[in-house]
């Protein structure tokens, strides 16, 4: 139960090549951080995962299934793809419509949809903007309700693009016990961000990407030990992170309070 | 409206406007059995950035998107783009100071739009068309004020049962943002 | 004069429930960098809306006070010379491309043709703000060919090329990779160094105890706290409004909690990295003379 | 393997000095000014006119294909020209030759009929449809709507008109775009929308509603942004890309087809009629 990137390039058709020979594996219940700078080919590797982007060269496999030989709606039913741009995904003209769009279009029973429905609702904490328009909602409520509107459908692997951006303090915990809880319940997440607080508190698993390729994937705190790949990946640690270093506490600690046992 | 839309709004509506009206108009015509006249739903959409936007919105948009189709296909005929735009300016005229741009839209704005969807109509194809084509083309008066009437019978029924749709529709996009609770 | 002036301000986006800022009360001084924190939805973007006339000249609703931008009160600004006189960047990254320009350099350049200046200086204007985001690589792309994080710094690039006196930038960074962000942090402290006055709205609030001088906090559409980097990043109105503490002061926090507490509590990292190499040292002094 | 990868540019000196150079297209005859083109191309209409019907017409398309050749446009306008050639050319021949009103019809039904002279007709009324879309599609494939619009700019045409048409255009492309969007959005949520043409056209309507909602909320963000980019200021703006002057190629060719105008209704009112 893997999605498999074996050898995959991607060119857009204006003739840039985004991805370039990746291959990269994410196993059922999995937690997995993809990080690396902008125009790296983080949204483009993810969109190859889902199956809205097929590969030029080399083959992308969930369950063992070529993506190239389905169609994308057979493959995101299985891999959910949460937009880096909200507005690119919704398009309810409210929040509950835009729940209900799945069991809708395959005829659920009223339970089923209502259950599924509470329970992405519960987990994304948007349960008091479900009758208003998408549209009028914060930027990052919005990123929210996309996330909730692919949960519904109880997708075996859920990709997360862009989900800190814009987020307040609070909306990131309220990520991060979703991610956890997600993983408990056996989905994989693979999330992608810029926020390497976030990273090192949520995953274990980092997947560093640059220039097109991945150049490293390991835990979080070999990654930000290893500064060659964070050169390369311009990449920086944590502050906190970086303060420890500064002042050669060793090991240079990634959690905040590991950094508050350490000094005297 | 119940504010003027800015200048620059009201810029990008016609170009946005007039494209729509095209796209429609060009692709979207569903033919009839009368040679030369085919239903056209444009003017729907043409009607509803009337309301939106206010009549000189309509008036252009509905101008210069007739005007693209025409370009695009058998030959420029002034008179029917004049129409067009004379469509859209009386909608936007007799709908100014309405909001449905805050998302109320109900019976009274309903029966507003239909009337001024209707009464806008009967003024393009059955004034200023005819008009037009017996002045500058010289065509026969019976001819023209045939084509007309047909033109003011479809275009005011499409116009106004997918008017409204849009509309409606549009409404609920902006339906009232409530309360929005700080707390998660 | 003040850069901005706000006195009593409520707004309410056109039927909205619940006012979107209420009883607002700002005086900016000009030459300085504000950042502005909050919660999402607590009235960040709309009262960047306010200081730069798109509430009410764009979005419908009740706006009652009396805001004055520049000495001049909003509602007699002619709309063209305010957008001439303040570049704004919005939030939203994804909706600041004109749709006009087939290539980036172009549509770097779109604002300048507006404002009418002559092509060498345009062509100079762009090459300097490209060569300051290190965007060279995208300048014959489509515009509507990027990534998400190259959207957001061609939106800043095209608002930077017009070289307004005053700024408003909504969360510049939100889809920038750490160097980037850092970048664009650099550039707005270069901006200052040449006496713009700018308007930050920022979530990351260690780089913006970095960089900023004063800060406003927002809580729920009202201001609860006004004043310099230093006494609001370090003072409760900042957890009362649920924003997190720089990581340097938290880490100040949890010791002062153990009872381990510092002499000052450090909201830089430079600041943070003094104190503590200094307790680092007496404590290994301590510990050789025992 | 992929190769087609775009190398970034240099900002040197010679990448900038394009931008000090007018705007071309890389062909003379592309690089005409664009309204002196669009002016040919009225004339050249007038000119199908009055030639005889049928010869004129005919050798009106033959020309065009010509000059779209010299334009460097040659094998686009040739595989559009092709297919207006058979839609529309075929369906008018159609429509128009089955209407015979005189005696002699080879066939008839009902108000149907074919005769000899409703297919010359026909022909002559195909053809000369056929010679002004060959007309319009020409000028589209040598006249980039950038171009027209800095030319209209040049002649004190005032900027927001030629937003307008510039972003009329635009739109019809990004309305394209939205499509794209929405489908993708579909798909992402498990709709099918890809396979056999019921399936595609099964997925058509739903589509349509958000791709008008979504570009009418576009209007409100565009704005926005051209606001930010000080659209609306009145002051004297400045090009970016700009055109040449015309010069005496422009006027010779102008001339010209001003000659051959000339002549054609000469030949019209003496020779043919
Ligand atoms: N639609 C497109 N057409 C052409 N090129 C594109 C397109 N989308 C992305 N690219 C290019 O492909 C490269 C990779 O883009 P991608 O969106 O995968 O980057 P990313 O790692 O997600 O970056 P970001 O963090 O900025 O979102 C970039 O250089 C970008 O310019
Ligand atoms: N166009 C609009 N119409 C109606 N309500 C709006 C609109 N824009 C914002 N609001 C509401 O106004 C309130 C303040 O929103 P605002 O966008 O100013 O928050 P913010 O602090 O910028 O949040 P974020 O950190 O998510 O950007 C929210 O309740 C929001 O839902
Ligand atoms: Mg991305
Ligand atoms: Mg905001």
């Amino acid at each position: 139960m893997t999605i498999r990137l074996d050898d995959v390039s991607f060119a857009y058709p204006d003739g840039s090549l985004a991805v370039d020979r990746v291959n990269l594996a994410v196993a059922a219940g999995e937690r997995v951080a993809i990080i690396g700078q902008n125009g790296a080919g983080k949204t483009t590797t993810v969109k190859l995962m889902n199956g809205l982007l097929r590969p030029t060269t080399g083959r992308v496999l969930v369950d063992d299934v070529d993506t190239a030989s389905q169609t994308t709606a057979t493959t995101a039913r299985q891999v959910a793809y949460v937009f880096q741009n909200p507005d690119d995904q919704i398009f309810g003209t409210d929040v509950r419509s835009e729940l209900e769009y799945i069991p809708r279009h395959d005829r659920w029973s009223a339970e089923r949809t209502n259950e599924r429905v509470r329970r992405a609702v519960k987990m994304t904490g948007i349960g008091k903007y479900l009758d208003l328009n998408p549209n009028d909602l914060p930027f990052a409520i919005k990123k929210f309700v996309a996330i909730a509107a692919m949960l519904v459908g109880e997708p075996r692997y859920v990709i997360l693009d862009e989900p800190t951006a814009g987020l307040d303090g609070r909306g990131l915990a309220l990520l991060k016990r979703l991610i956890g809880q997600l993983e408990d319940e056996g989905t994989a997440v693979v999330t992608i961000t810029h926020d390497m607080r976030f990273v090192a508190d949520t995953f274990d698993r980092v997947v560093v990407m640059a220039q097109r390729q991945v150049i490293a994937d390991a835990p979080a705190t070999e990654i930000f030990d290893d500064d060659d790949v964070l050169a390369r990946a311009r990449l920086q640690r944590p502050v906190g992170a970086q303060l420890a270093q500064d002042l050669g506490l060793a090991p240079a600690s990634l959690q905040l309070d590991d950094v508050v046992a350490l000094i005297p | 409206m119940n504010r003027t839309p800015s200048p620059v709004t009201q810029v990008v509506a016609i170009g946005i406007g007039a494209a729509l009206f095209f796209v429609l108009g060009r692709f979207v015509a569903i033919p009839t059995p009368i040679p030369n006249t085919s239903i056209s739903i444009q003017y729907a959409i043409l009607a509803v950035f009337a309301v939106l936007y206010g009549p000189v919105v309509g008036a252009l948009a509905g101008f210069i998107g007739h005007l693209l189709i025409d370009a695009t296909g058998y030959g420029i005929w002034i008179s029917w783009e004049l129409a067009s735009g004379v469509f859209g300016l009386i909608v936007g005229v007799l709908l100014l100071r309405n909001a449905v741009a805050e998302g109320e839209f109900g019976r009274p704005l309903a029966v507003r739009f239909s009337v001024a969807v209707v009464l806008a109509n009967a003024l393009a194809w059955l004034v200023v068309a005819p008009l037009g084509d017996v002045l500058f083309y010289s065509e026969p008066a019976n001819k023209v004020w045939v084509q007309g009437s047909l033109a003011f019978v479809s275009n005011s029924i499409t116009a106004v049962v997918l008017g409204l749709l849009v509309l409606s529709l549009y409404a609920r996009t902006r339906t009232r943002t409530g309360s929005l609770s700080h707390d998660r | 004069m003040a850069l901005i002036e706000m006195r009593d301000v409520n707004f309410t986006y056109a039927y909205a429930d619940a006012p979107a800022l209420q009883g607002v009360n700002l005086v900016l001084q000009p030459g300085l960098l504000y950042g502005v924190v909050g919660r999402n939805a607590s009235g960040k973007s709309t009262l960047c809306n306010v200081m730069r006339g798109i509430v009410p000249n764009f979005h419908d609703g009740e706006l009652t006070g009396d805001v004055d931008v520049l000495g001049t009160p909003l509602r007699d600004w002619d709309p063209a010379e305010l957008s001439r006189r303040i570049g704004y960047v919005f939030q939203n990254p994804f909706t600041q491309i004109s749709g006009i320009r087939d290539t980036v350099f172009e549509e770097i350049a779109l604002g300048l043709e507006h404002l009418g200046v002559d092509r060498e200086q345009m062509i100079a204007r762009v090459i300097e703000v490209v060569h300051e985001l290190g965007i060279e690589a995208l300048v014959e792309k489509d515009p509507n060919g990027l990534s998400g994080g190259q959207r957001q710094k061609v939106a800043f690039a095209s608002i930077l090329a017009m070289d307004a006196d005053v700024l408003v930038i909504d969360e510049p960074t939100s889809q920038l990779d750490p160097e980037s962000t850092e970048e664009v942090f650099a550039i707005i402290r270069r901006l200052k160094e040449k006496g713009k006055s700018i308007i930050l709205v920022e979530h990351s609030i260690d780089l913006l105890a970095e960089y900023v001088d004063r800060i406003i906090v927002l809580d729920g559409g009202r201001v609860t706290a006004e004043g310099p980097a230093q006494d609001v990043l370090t003072s409760p109105a900042l957890d009362a409004a649920g924003v997190p503490r720089p990581e340097v002061t938290e880490i100040a926090h949890r010791l002062e909690a153990q009872g381990r507490g510092l002499d000052t509590t450090p909201i830089t990292k430079d600041a943070a990295r003094t104190v503590l190499s200094a307790r680092l040292q007496e404590t290994s002094r301590d510990h050789s003379t025992r | 393997m992929i190769s087609n990868t775009v190398a970034p540019p240099t900002l040197d000196a010679s990448y900038l000095d394009r931008f000090r150079k007018p705007a071309s297209l890389g062909n003379p005859v592309r690089d005409l000014n664009p309204l002196v083109l669009l002016a040919c191309a009225v004339l050249l209409a007038v000119v199908t006119a009055m030639l005889p019907e049928l010869v004129g017409s005919a050798a009106v398309c033959l020309a065009a294909v010509v000059l779209a050749f010299l334009g460097g446009v040659g094998r686009r306008f040739v595989s559009v020209f092709a297919r207006l050639v058979l839609a529309v050319g075929g369906f008018l021949f159609v429509v128009r030759v089955i209407f015979a009103k005189d005696a002699d019809t080879y066939w008839s039904w009902g108000p149907f009929g074919i005769s000899p002279t409703s297919i010359t007709e026909a022909a002559g009324f195909t053809v000369f449809v056929l010679a002004m879309c060959a007309i319009l599609t020409l000028f589209f494939a040598f006249v980039p709507i950038r171009h027209l619009m800095l030319a209209l700019e040049d002649v004190g045409v005032h900027r927001k008109a030629s937003y307008i048409v510039l972003a009329s255009f635009q739109a019809i492309t990004d309305l394209g775009a939205n499509v794209r969007t929405v489908l993708d959005a579909q798909k992402s949520r498990g709709v099918e929308t890809e396979g056999s043409i019921v399936r595609r056209a099964g997925a058509f309507l739903p589509v349509l509603a958000p791709v008008f909602l979504s570009a009418m909320s576009q209007t409100e963000e565009r704005a926005l942004a051209l606001d930010a980019r000080a659209f609306n200021v009145s002051s004297r703006h400045s090009q970016f890309v700009f055109l040449r002057r015309p010069g005496i190629t422009d006027w010779a060719v102008l001339g010209g087809m001003l000659v051959l105008t000339v002549g054609s209704i000469i030949g019209k009112v003496l020779l043919w009629h």
